[in-house]
């Protein structure tokens, strides 16, 4: 195996957003723009893990390569990716900037699918940065005023994000001394080192309080940009800290308490914000921030107890790719539901949305909750101190998701975002694939991540109270905001006013039938008795009630095994006799 | 087939069978009448064959006499009268709406099946089964006439007849109650030759019809018949309008209507004394009793009988009130 | 033994004899017939404490008279029939004196007072029947005598309410014929004995038995408004307001659960019943007819359909507490049938002055309606807290001790049943109460300075407000209706 | 000193009474009256004997029977006797008020013979045990009915009186075929005759050719259809009479020939309850839909009769000896209940000048009493306790019960709520007063004329207070206990 | 054959075929009559009932109960036929009642 099939994988939409720029080969790129991927997909589901290639003439020596963590990463990242450049294609059709979004687009696959399959610093930082900075582009992309202000305030965070980065990652390569990643998780690395680099990463992770970029830029970009930005881009983050941090074998204990606080303030933050956003995307956005605690509790959890680590790596590797497929779903189906014409359709898209927002909100079996359960299981393994704590945070954060997914549910039915003019089936089938994958990930992963799988195959199928408890408070929430809307007299006439019209409905119906009945009961008799006047039936009745009667009385006589013989001859003997 | 007289009863059966049919479906109704009292008097004949004259003398005096004349005075009144029927038909008195034939033959097919089940009794029933033959011979000795018919109809079972008797009354009271107010269209007058045939012939009646109730005592007849016959005087007398009933003489006719109703129930009940139960007449004085009786009834019946035929009441006709009488 | 023996049938008579001497006073005659009215309910009161007193001293009354061969027409003065005899007495008079001054100008005051008295002999009856027979004479009585006063204003609405009225209550009482008749077939007797007839019968063909009570109570359960017969209760409410107070808190409704009681304890027996497995069932359907009776309440907005709803609720708590088979859930029961009776009635009759006195017919128009009637709101309120359950009232006593039979019988689910009660009680009175006095009339509607309506309205309501007070703030005396239900439920269950 | 027995005296009296009122019209009201009174009397001695010495019987002229006619008296016919003379006696005096003034001259005038023919001729059938002379009684009642139906002489009245005699006559007819049948077979014609009788064919025909002639004369549905015009065309005491007793004698007829005869097999019986059940479904349909009153009434007939004979049929065969008892408090119920109801038709027709129900609402006038007596008979009617109706019905459905006959039950209810539908078409004309301009003010219209319909409907509430000694009463000697 | 079985059918003949008038008959009239052939047919079975084989007398009872019914039922016929004639006259007279 060579280098190329990993420079195919990051170059082929490098080559493509070239191509964009000339204008005859625009159209081929659009088409090809869902299979832009492809590459890095095949290369993860063909290719053996691990495996390690070198370029050494490329850059300071370009080291890229796969192993079990990275593979998967790359699997549901590409997925997600492929599934929003089709998403892409159909949205941008009619985009007056549809190339500069298309550039961007690519670039930022590029730099995505590339950090994964990084395995040295340097070339992981390019395309960290390359990623961060050409999704400025997509988040701009609609140049609205809501979009210049989530631009500018992402633009400032990716700054802040990559020089922490830069200095992080530059102190460690030097107390590794090595540029290749493997060498810096392997070595001792100072507290310094590791703060930066989580700040670098934190940024990209939206961890409270580095999470103010992230809702506003998810809400003002694209929807198919949005699915790749929550999905697949957030998750760069988690996968720095797993690949650059000297996880497992060193404990950076007060790292890992700001850590874990952050997550579980992140968690239940994200939802108080989240439930004040009227744009559902934006919503989306803090249910991502909000589950990006949950990973965050993950990782402080591995950075407090090194022995925990191995527990919890894959749990997280689970969660990441939970989150990357439910919410990239969630983002398509914002933006094929924003494209419906009819309410049929719309009501379809919106059952169908039901599904990655459940699971995401831990259904029981469902991958959110299997997450949940087996990282539970897995922090069993870390701090006595904080387990109950970050269980019932865990816990609770059923409820809180559950709460973010029906605000967002009620947005997007009342306030759906705007949408350009797109084929509403083209953009219907890559969301579908998604939530299929979202929704059949329990089933998907232990084929695709083997080993890595045992955590989650043994996880408790989680409960359903928390959802269920979410859902009943979000009902009454919405329950009461209406009877505040409309007043408590009418809201109640309201509540009854179904079954007042079923009621009426019945009662109409009864009526009716009533009526028809009484006609009939009117009009039998009268006709019955005019006949029974004009035939004379009563006098036949006399003549047929003798007849009657007679054969009833007689009929058994004639029949009669043994008539008596009468003591006096009877007219009958004398006829008889006579013969 | 021994008996030449079995072929007379055949016919004679038949001819009645055939008179019954005939007088229900001819169209014109008085042939229907017509047809009917010949029927009445062939019935008459085949109950004499049958041993039975008393009945078949009452039968045809008043089963078929008396109610042969009713039925053509009615037909009469219909026809001229009210005049609804002029030439209209003769075929109906009254037009109703048509019962389908249908329905008719269901009737008829019902009827079949009675014939039937009634033949079948009839032919199952003991003949010349038990009856009160011994008995009526046994209490005929103190029944104070020789006549077994007139012994039941007056002693044996007197309570029966008088209140036979009551029918009557009742019968001429419902009818005078019914018709009034009628127009008084002048009834059917007889030609002269008729009211000179009724001058001479009228006296003859009045004896034969005295007779026949004398003979009751002994022999078929009695007072049934006799005011049958004393009741065609009537007949007569108001026909060739010899007497024409006033207002005035409706007093008089409620007696004789009542006459003898009362004098028989009040010999009933004045009878009962000593121990004796009402109707229980003492032996000796039986027969003058039964006589008295007799002679009373056949007075109230001949009235009666009359006053059927007449019809209403006679009463003074003040146009208005009596038309509107209700 | 005995100094007048013939003391339940002076009670009886003294409604029964009275009615046809009012019909035929003149209409003019209003004095007299004022007279007549309350000199007979005072006297038919003091004759009941009369009889009260020697039934305590164990005094036992028992007339018969031979209808049919076997079949006696039976009147008994038991505690029982006593408990609800005192009631009605006392209601009587009260809702004389109302119905005198609702009246007052009216039309029709000889046939109203005379079918009045009829429809209290008739529940006197219903309550001293020694037997099944006797009860179902005067149980088509009662459906007789009420059928004229529901349809007292003689309109097409009256006389549509009257015909449902009819037809569920003679259907009802047709039931009844056939129950009694099946009961005199298989029992060989229709009498009212605690601990009940049919013990062999229930044990040689249990089928026939369960069908029999199915029947029963079916047919008496049409009168207490058990859903699904109810219907009929809400819609007999355009009778004039004595009528409805008297139809609610005693004749009809009661008359109905006090058969299911004699028909529970003294024609099958409890025990009988229970282990026909029939009880349960009841129960339940009190159970069901508690919450839907509240829960149709809330959304009425005629006041005295409202309190129709409540009722159709209220009155099954007397059922639940005879179904639930335990002797505390049956003082609470038998309490319930006398408090109910004084809250029920004194309700109605203060809803019949808010529309005598304001025209105020409507939960919606009676804004601010307690500054103006302060008298008559201040006994509806507290009239409709002792509904709801507060302490010290009547309503509380009867409840606490059905959650506590409920728990006798192991039934918790009981005191879930009465709390949700409780709670849709509140839902549809405390609006009420807040409109009337916290809230300002309405905007545009004039309300007339102080109302006149004279004593014979303003006292009565006051009055069973008062014994609202009373009876649950002493329940605890001798003579209480508590205590004598106590006393009542040693002998049913046979202690 | 003449010492004459009260059997013969109870048909005499109305016998001589009849003729002094034929002959003396314009005393013919007082005549009546006293004539009842003195039947009265006449009966109440009767009564006092049976319940001393059990079944009374006159042998008349002192033949006995066979051969003669023997009047008895047992428990049952006094109790008709009673019914009639009571009944009778209070419609009279309602006619008296009924048919007063000039107007009514000539009805008064024939009124009174009729109807007390008419009461030679029931109690004649009470007391009669010669199936002839049955015959004849029936057709003296027939002829008095009639004049009695047609009194008023408007041509519904007439038409009416028109088929019903010839229902009359052609019923008279088939039983005196049916007599013909039993002389066949039996040579005797008493009633002690046909106890022993075995079963024959010419005994069967008889039986099937009086008993179709007798529910003809009773009306039993489906042979009812000259009764509704006849009863309703009638003036008011004349309906009162004919409504309330005339259809019993028939009735009454069938009760005893069922004791005597090898009578109903399970199967006839059977028939008899369907068509009984007929005529209370059919009936009530029609009362339902009539649109004046005593038309509604007159079916309201209609469906008694048939749940008489439901009554007769309740247990089958093996409980008809007890099944008669239900069926006679029944006949005994509706005759007075009908007849107080059909006298208080009477008087509201008078007072309110209408008989149209749907119009009953618009009237200023509202005869109270006679509206009240209306509630009262038709509680007695539904069967509504604690009237004799009731107890009617409630023997009706013991003994069906008893015997497992659910079908008859069903039946009874069925037409028990039937009742209570039609009769509420009624009261609620009565009740409603939104539809008259004014005030209508209640004790309207009283009159004394109001007194005998008001002691009728009040006799028939309180005489279930009475229905033991009443059933008692009525087993003295029935069939043939305790008699000679 | 005797004549009581001749005379006896016939009297059971001619008595359905008055019911058979009776009942169908559209006419007034006609219905009259026809009842009266019913009377007939009955008073022929008493008669024939009565008859006993000639030398014997029959019996006189049954005659004297036909000799009744002739009477009854001419006294019904007469009333039947004034109601009939009532009946025309009133049809005849005015038409609104």
């Amino acid at each position: 195996m060579t280098i190329y099939p990993f420079l195919l994988a990051i170059g082929l939409p490098l080559v493509m957003a070239l191509a964009l720029i000339w204008p005859a080969a625009r159209a081929m790129v659009w088409r090809m723009m869902p299979l832009a991927a492809v590459p890095a997909l095949a290369l993860a589901l063909l290719g053996g893990a691990p495996v390690s290639m070198r370029g050494d003439w490329l850059v300071l020596g370009l080291t890229m390569g796969l192993d079990e963590i990275s593979r998967l990463f790359v699997i549901f990242t590409a997925a997600l990716w492929m599934a929003a450049g089709a998403a892409a294609r159909h949205w941008m059709r009619d985009d007056t900037r549809a190339t500069s979004f298309g550039v961007v687009f690519l670039m930022a696959m590029s730099g995505n699918i590339g950090l994964i399959l990084s395995q040295d610093a340097v070339a992981f930082y390019a395309a960290f940065a390359m990623m961060s900075f050409a999704s400025y582009g997509l988040v701009i992309h609609s140049r609205s005023a809501a979009a210049q202000g989530a631009a500018r305030t992402y633009i400032g965070f990716v700054i802040l994000g990559e020089l922490a980065l830069f200095a992080g990652l530059a102190l460690a390569t030097a107390q590794a001394g090595s540029i290749l990643l493997a060498d810096l998780r392997a070595a001792e690395l100072s507290g310094i080192a590791v703060a930066l680099m989580l700040l670098g990463f934190g940024v990209k992770l939206g961890v409270m309080p580095l999470h103010f970029w992230l809702p506003p830029a998810h809400g003002a970009a694209p929807a198919p940009a949005s699915a790749v930005l929550s999905g697949a881009m957030i998750k760069a983050g988690l996968f720095g800290m797993i690949a650059t941090l000297p996880l497992g074998l060193a404990a950076y204990a007060e790292l890992a308490t700001v850590m874990m606080a952050a997550g579980m303030v992140t968690i239940f933050a994200a939802l108080l914000l989240g439930v004040q956003q009227d744009n559902p995307k934006t919503v989306l956005g803090f249910s991502s921030v909000s589950q990006m605690g949950i990973i965050a509790l993950g990782l402080g959890a591995g950075l407090m107890v090194p022995a925990a680590w191995s527990a919890i790596l894959p749990v997280l590797v689970f969660l990441a790719a939970h989150h990357a497929l439910a919410k990239g779903a969630l983002f398509l189906g914002t933006g094929a539901f924003a494209v419906q014409g009819s309410r049929g359709a719309r009501v379809l898209i919106a059952a169908a949305l039901l599904l990655p927002a459940l699971v995401l909100a831990g259904l029981p079996f469902g991958s959110g909750a299997l997450g949940k359960e087996a990282l539970k299981a897995a922090l069993y393994a870390g701090s006595e101190v904080w387990l109950p704590w970050l269980t019932l945070a865990l816990t609770l954060s059923g409820v809180a998701t559950t709460l973010l997914m029906a605000r967002f549910a009620a947005l997007l039915w009342l306030n759906p975002p705007k949408a350009p003019t797109a084929r509403p089936d083209a953009l219907a089938l890559p969301f579908v694939t998604i939530a299929g994958a979202s929704v059949g990930l329990p089933l998907i992963w232990p084929v695709l991540a083997q080993d890595l799988a045992t955590p989650i195959e043994g996880a408790a199928p989680g409960a359903l109270w928390p959802l269920a408890l979410g859902v009943a408070i979000a009902l009454g929430v919405a329950v009461h905001a209406y009877a505040l809307r409309i007043g408590p007299a009418q809201f109640l006439a309201m509540l009854g006013a179904p079954y007042l019209a079923l009621a009426q409905r019945a009662a109409n119906h009864g009526a009716a039938k009533r009526r028809a009945a009484r006609r009939l009961a009117h009009a039998v008799p009268r006709i019955l008795a005019e006949r029974a006047l004009a035939w004379r039936l009563g006098q036949t009745a006399i003549a047929a009630l003798i007849a009657l009667v007679l054969a009833v009385e007689m009929v058994p006589l004639l029949w009669a095994d043994e008539v008596p013989a009468p003591a006096t001859p009877t007219i009958f003997d004398v006829l008889q006799g006579m013969n | 087939m021994n008996d030449p007289l079995v072929i007379f009863d055949l016919l004679l059966g038949g001819a009645i069978i055939a008179l019954a049919i005939a007088s229900l479906t001819v169209r014109d109704l008085f042939a229907a009448v017509v047809l009917f009292i010949i029927f009445g008097l062939l019935s008459a004949l085949a109950w004499v064959r049958l041993s039975a004259p008393d009945v078949a003398l009452a039968e045809a005096a008043i089963g078929t006499g008396v109610t042969g004349a009713l039925l053509l005075k009615t037909l009469h009144h219909l026809r001229f009268v009210t005049g609804t029927l002029g030439h209209q038909s003769a075929l109906s008195v009254t037009p109703h709406t048509p019962v389908p034939s249908g329905v008719i033959w269901a009737n008829a097919a019902f009827c079949g099946l009675i014939t039937l089940g009634l033949a079948v009794a009839f032919l199952g029933a003991p003949q010349a089964g038990p009856g009160f033959d011994a008995l009526v011979s046994e209490a005929m000795p103190a029944s104070g006439v020789e006549h077994p018919v007139t012994a039941i109809l007056l002693n044996f079972r007197a309570y029966d007849t008088l209140m036979e008797v009551v029918v009557l009354l009742a019968a001429v009271i419902a009818v005078w109650q019914i018709e009034r107010g009628l127009s008084d269209a002048p009834a059917p007058v007889m030609g002269e030759v008729w009211q000179g045939f009724a001058r001479l012939v009228l006296p003859a009646i009045v004896v034969v019809g005295t007779y026949l109730l004398w003979a009751g005592a002994e022999a078929p007849g009695g007072a049934f018949q006799g005011g049958a016959v004393l009741a065609a005087v009537g007949l007569l007398l108001l026909l060739t309008r010899a007497y024409v009933p006033r207002p005035g003489h409706r007093g008089i006719a409620r007696c004789a209507f009542v006459l003898g109703t009362v004098v028989f129930a009040a010999v009933a009940l004045l009878v009962a004394s000593g121990g004796r139960v009402a109707f229980e007449y003492p032996a000796d004085h039986a027969k003058a009793l039964i006589l008295l009786i007799e002679g009373l009834v056949t007075i109230s019946i001949a009235a009666t009988l009359a006053a059927l035929f007449h019809g209403r009441e006679p009463v003074a006709l003040r146009n208005k009130e009596d038309r509107n009488d209700t | 033994m005995t100094d007048a023996p013939l003391l339940p049938l002076f009670i009886l008579l003294t409604s029964l004899l009275v009615s046809p001497v009012l019909f035929a006073l003149p209409e003019h005659a209003a004095r007299l017939r004022t007279g007549i009215n309350l000199g007979m309910a005072t006297l038919k009161v003091a004759l009941v404490a009369w009889l009260s007193l020697k039934v305590a001293q164990g005094v036992v009354y028992d007339l018969r008279f031979e209808m049919l061969p076997g079949l006696e027409f039976k009147l008994q003065a038991d505690p029982l029939a006593l408990l609800f005899i005192a009631l009605s007495a006392l209601l009587w008079l009260i809702t004389t004196v109302y119905s005198v001054g609702y009246l007052e100008r009216g039309p029709h005051r000889a046939r109203f007072f005379g079918f009045f008295s009829l429809c209290v002999a008739a529940t006197v009856g219903i309550a001293m029947a020694g037997n099944l027979f006797t009860f179902l004479i005067f149980y088509e009585l009662l459906t007789l005598a009420t059928y004229p006063l529901v349809i007292h204003r003689g309109n097409a609405e009256s006389l549509r309410a009257g015909r449902i009225y009819l037809i569920y209550t003679l259907a009802g009482g047709l039931v009844l014929l056939l129950g009694t008749l099946a009961l005199w077939v298989l029992a060989g007797t229709t009498d009212f004995v605690p601990g009940g007839v049919l013990d062999s019968v229930a044990a040689e063909r249990p089928l026939a038995a369960q069908l029999l009570f199915v029947v029963l109570i079916g047919a008496v359960g049409v009168k207490a408004a058990l859903v699904p017969f109810h219907a009929w209760l809400p819609i007999a409410m355009v009778a004039p307001a004595p009528v409805s107070a008297l139809l609610h808190a005693v004749a009809v409704v009661k008359a109905g659960a006090f058969g299911i009681m004699r028909v529970v304890y003294e024609v099958f027996g409890i025990e009988t019943a229970q282990a026909l497995g029939m009880t349960a069932p009841l129960a339940a359907l009190a159970g069901v007819t508690i919450i839907y009776g509240s829960l149709r309440a809330i959304t009425q907005d005629d006041i005295k359909k409202r309190l129709a709803y409540s009722t159709v609720s209220q009155v099954s708590y007397i059922t639940l507490g005879v179904a639930l088979a335990s002797p505390i859930a049956a003082v609470g029961a038998l309490a319930h049938l006398i408090h109910q009776g004084l809250m029920k009635i004194t309700m109605f009759m203060a809803a019949g002055n808010l529309a005598e006195g304001l025209g105020v017919k409507k939960v919606s128009q009676m804004d601010g309606v307690g500054r103006v009637m302060p008298g008559t709101m201040l006994a509806f309120t507290l009239a409709a807290l002792a509904m709801i359950g507060l302490p010290p009232l009547a309503g509380f006593v009867s409840k606490w001790y059905l959650a506590q039979g409920g728990l006798d019988a192991g039934a918790t689910w009981v005191i879930a049943l009465l709390l949700g009660s409780s709670l849709l009680n509140a839902l549809y009175f405390l609006p009420m109460l807040h409109r009337a006095w916290f809230r300002d009339s309405a905007e545009g509607a004039e309300m007339p300075g102080r109302p006149r309506i004279g004593w014979m309205l303003a006292a009565p309501p006051i009055t069973t407000a008062l014994l609202v007070l009373v009876a649950g703030g002493f329940a605890n005396a001798p003579f209480s209706p508590l205590e004598w239900t106590r006393f009542v439920v040693a002998i049913e269950y046979q202690e | 000193m003449m010492t004459i027995d009260p059997v013969t005296l109870a048909i005499f009296l109305p016998l001589f009474g009849a003729v002094a009122a034929f002959v003396a019209p314009r005393a013919a009201a007082l005549i009546g009256l006293g004539t009842l009174a003195l039947t009265a009397a006449a009966v109440g001695l009767l009564a006092r004997d049976v319940i001393a010495t059990g079944a009374v019987i006159v042998p008349l002229g002192g033949w006995g029977a066979p051969l003669g006619i023997e009047l008895r008296a047992d428990g049952l016919s006094v109790a008709m006797l009673v019914l009639s003379v009571a009944v009778g006696f209070l419609v009279s005096l309602s006619a008296l008020d009924a048919l007063k003034g000039p107007a009514n001259a000539r009805q008064r005038q024939y009124f009174w013979p009729l109807w007390l023919l008419l009461l030679t001729g029931m109690n004649g059938v009470y007391l009669s045990s010669d199936i002839f002379n049955l015959y004849v009684m029936i057709e003296i009642i027939a002829l008095a009915a009639v004049g009695l139906t047609v009194l008023t002489g408007t041509r519904a009245a007439v038409r009416a009186g028109l088929d019903y005699m010839y229902a009359s006559i052609l019923g008279a007819l088939l039983f005196l075929m049916g007599v013909g049948f039993i002389y066949l077979q039996l040579g005797r014609l008493d009633f002690a005759g046909l106890m022993d009788a075995e079963p024959t064919g010419a005994l069967f025909a008889a039986v099937a050719l009086m008993l179709v002639g007798l529910a003809l004369k009773t009306a039993l549905f489906p042979l009812h259809f000259w009764l509704p015009a006849a009863h309703a065309n009638a003036t008011a005491p004349a309906s009162a009479l004919l409504s309330g007793l005339v259809v019993k004698a028939a009735l009454y007829i069938v009760l005893r020939l069922s004791q005597y005869m090898p009578f109903p097999s399970e199967s006839l019986l059977t028939l008899i309850g369907v068509m009984g059940a007929g005529a209370v479904i059919w009936g009530g349909i029609q009362a339902l839909r009539a649109e004046r009153l005593k038309l509604l009434v007159a079916w309201s007939t209609v469906t008694q009769i048939g749940l008489i004979f439901v009554a007769f049929a309740r247990a089958g065969e093996a409980g008809l000896t007890e099944s008669w008892k239900a069926a006679a408090l029944l006949i005994l119920a509706h005759g007075v209940a009908k007849a107080a109801m059909f006298l208080a038709v009477g008087r509201i027709k008078d007072e309110v000048g209408h008989d149209t129900i749907r119009d009953l609402d618009r009237a200023p006038v509202r005869p109270t009493l006679a509206q009240f007596t209306f509630a009262l008979a038709a509680i007695s009617l539904i069967g509504l306790p604690p009237s004799l109706g009731f107890i009617g019905k409630w023997s009706l459905m013991e003994g069906a019960m008893a015997a497992g006959y659910w079908h008859w039950i069903a039946v009874t209810m069925i037409g028990t709520l039937m009742s209570v539908a039609y009769f509420s078409r009624v009261f609620a004309g009565f009740l409603r007063f939104d539809r008259v301009r004014g005030t209508v003010a209640e004790h309207q219209g009283w009159a004394v004329a109001d007194a005998a319909p008001l002691a009728l409907a009040a006799m028939a509430i309180a005489l279930g207070l009475m229905a033991a000694p009443i059933l008692n009463f009525i087993e003295i000697g029935y069939p043939f206990g305790e008699a000679k | 054959m005797t004549p009581d079985l001749i005379y006896g059918l016939t009297g059971i003949a001619v008595f359905a075929i008055g019911l058979v008038g009776a009942l169908c008959a559209q006419d007034r009239l006609r219905r009259v009559l026809a009842l009266k052939l019913c009377s007939v047919g009955a008073g022929f079975l008493l008669v024939v009932g009565a008859w006993r084989t000639p030398p014997m007398a029959p019996d006189p009872v049954p005659h004297a109960l036909v000799i009744t019914g002739i009477v009854v039922m001419v006294s019904a016929t007469a009333v039947a036929l004034a109601l009939i004639r009532r009946l025309q006259t009133l049809e005849s007279s005015d038409d609104d009642d």
